[in-house]
């Protein structure tokens, strides 16, 4: 399945863009995500964290993702 | 859940959120201010720019709130957050509470700041002399 | 230590209260708002009537406001008091603070008005629709 | 000597006026002060508390009063 991965302040720079679109298997979960993010933008790696969002609620690594899906990548928040 | 939680690209205005958050059942507001300081660690801070991921940061700012509801006898709960470019003196956050006795409405504001701080998706940007960086990124 | 301390007769300003605590060098101010709650154990209050002794009033709050110095990394403190009959939602004290960081607002604003509760002799009167009672005078 | 003893609050009312005129010994205390008060005004007996104040500063029972000090009755205090 394709699915695009909304970026927010730090990872918007490293993606070079506000969102990538990728192909993942589609049993995926946010686990695989995450280690295909980190190889295509290798920088994440250098975050202090960061959490991935599905349907604007963070997820844990072994929840499954849906092509529907809204999907986001949250770097470390600073808000406040 | 007397709520208003919102997101504003334009200045925060502490009138408009002391007014909504007065009644006459409170006898104590608890009102929290971010301002955007003039230096981070010693070093001098030009201005600052947010960015929210804004169906998400409302949802979360949401759940904040109603934790604060479930943990503390209050009656009202305003969030206001700014996003966009801040100057050195303007206001990022306004939380305000309102309580029938003052200890839960500081109890509640606190607790909002601090969560809002850890877990809503809000980035903030410092712009020095002599570059950027987004606060809390990197290690 | 830069303080305002005032007791006042007219309507206390919630605009001016912050326009002054508000400054480059703060990054969070906490601001207390007490305000004429309707209604006190149960019973529907009329109005609230305040009375100062003022000199003695004014030298108390400003040793609460050099005791919140000598404990907390803070830079201004403000407090307000209002004396005078005051209606259901009108606003008896405000009490301002900022500091380079949140955790010291918070903790000198809640420490300012529970100890002004304690040791300043400002007097309350609860107006009820059947008689009136000066506030904490009997056991 | 004659001092002035201002009242605020639920103490004006026990004084039905808004200061007392009292003589005291020359050398007398707060503690004094409180029994010959208490003596002329017994609802003062009522009160959760009081405290003195000489010269806008809360006193202890020791403390010795002059003659030009400024005195007042404090009741429980209610402010805020």
């Amino acid at each position: 399945m394709n699915i695009k991965v909304l970026a927010f302040g730090i990872s918007k720079e490293i993606f070079g863009r506000s969102s990538v679109n990728l192909e993942l298997a589609n049993d995926a979960t946010v686990y695989n995500l995450k280690y295909v993010l980190e190889h295509q933008y290798p920088r994440l790696k250098q975050l202090a964290s960061y959490m991935i969002a599905v349907n604007n609620e963070y997820a844990l690594p072994g929840d499954t993702i849906h092509e529907r899906d809204e999907i986001a990548i949250i770097p470390p928040v600073s808000g406040g | 859940m007397n709520t208003v939680i919102k997101i504003f690209s334009a200045p925060l205005n502490i009138q408009s959120a002391t007014d909504w958050i007065m009644s006459p059942e409170s006898g104590g507001i608890d009102v929290f201010i971010g301002t955007v300081r003039n230096a981070t660690k010693g070093k001098p801070v030009i201005r600052l720019e947010f960015e929210a991921y804004e169906p998400m940061a409302i949802a979360e700012m949401e759940k904040i709130a109603k934790q604060a509801f479930e943990k503390w006898p209050v009656q009202k709960i305003l969030i206001h957050h700014r996003t966009g470019v801040l100057e050195v003196g303007e206001i990022p956050v306004i939380i305000a509470v309102s309580a029938a006795h003052r200890a839960a409405a500081f109890d509640a504001c606190r607790f909002i700041i601090d969560t809002l701080k850890q877990t809503v998706p809000i980035w903030k940007k410092e712009i020095f002399e002599d570059g950027e960086v987004w606060v809390a990124a990197h290690p």
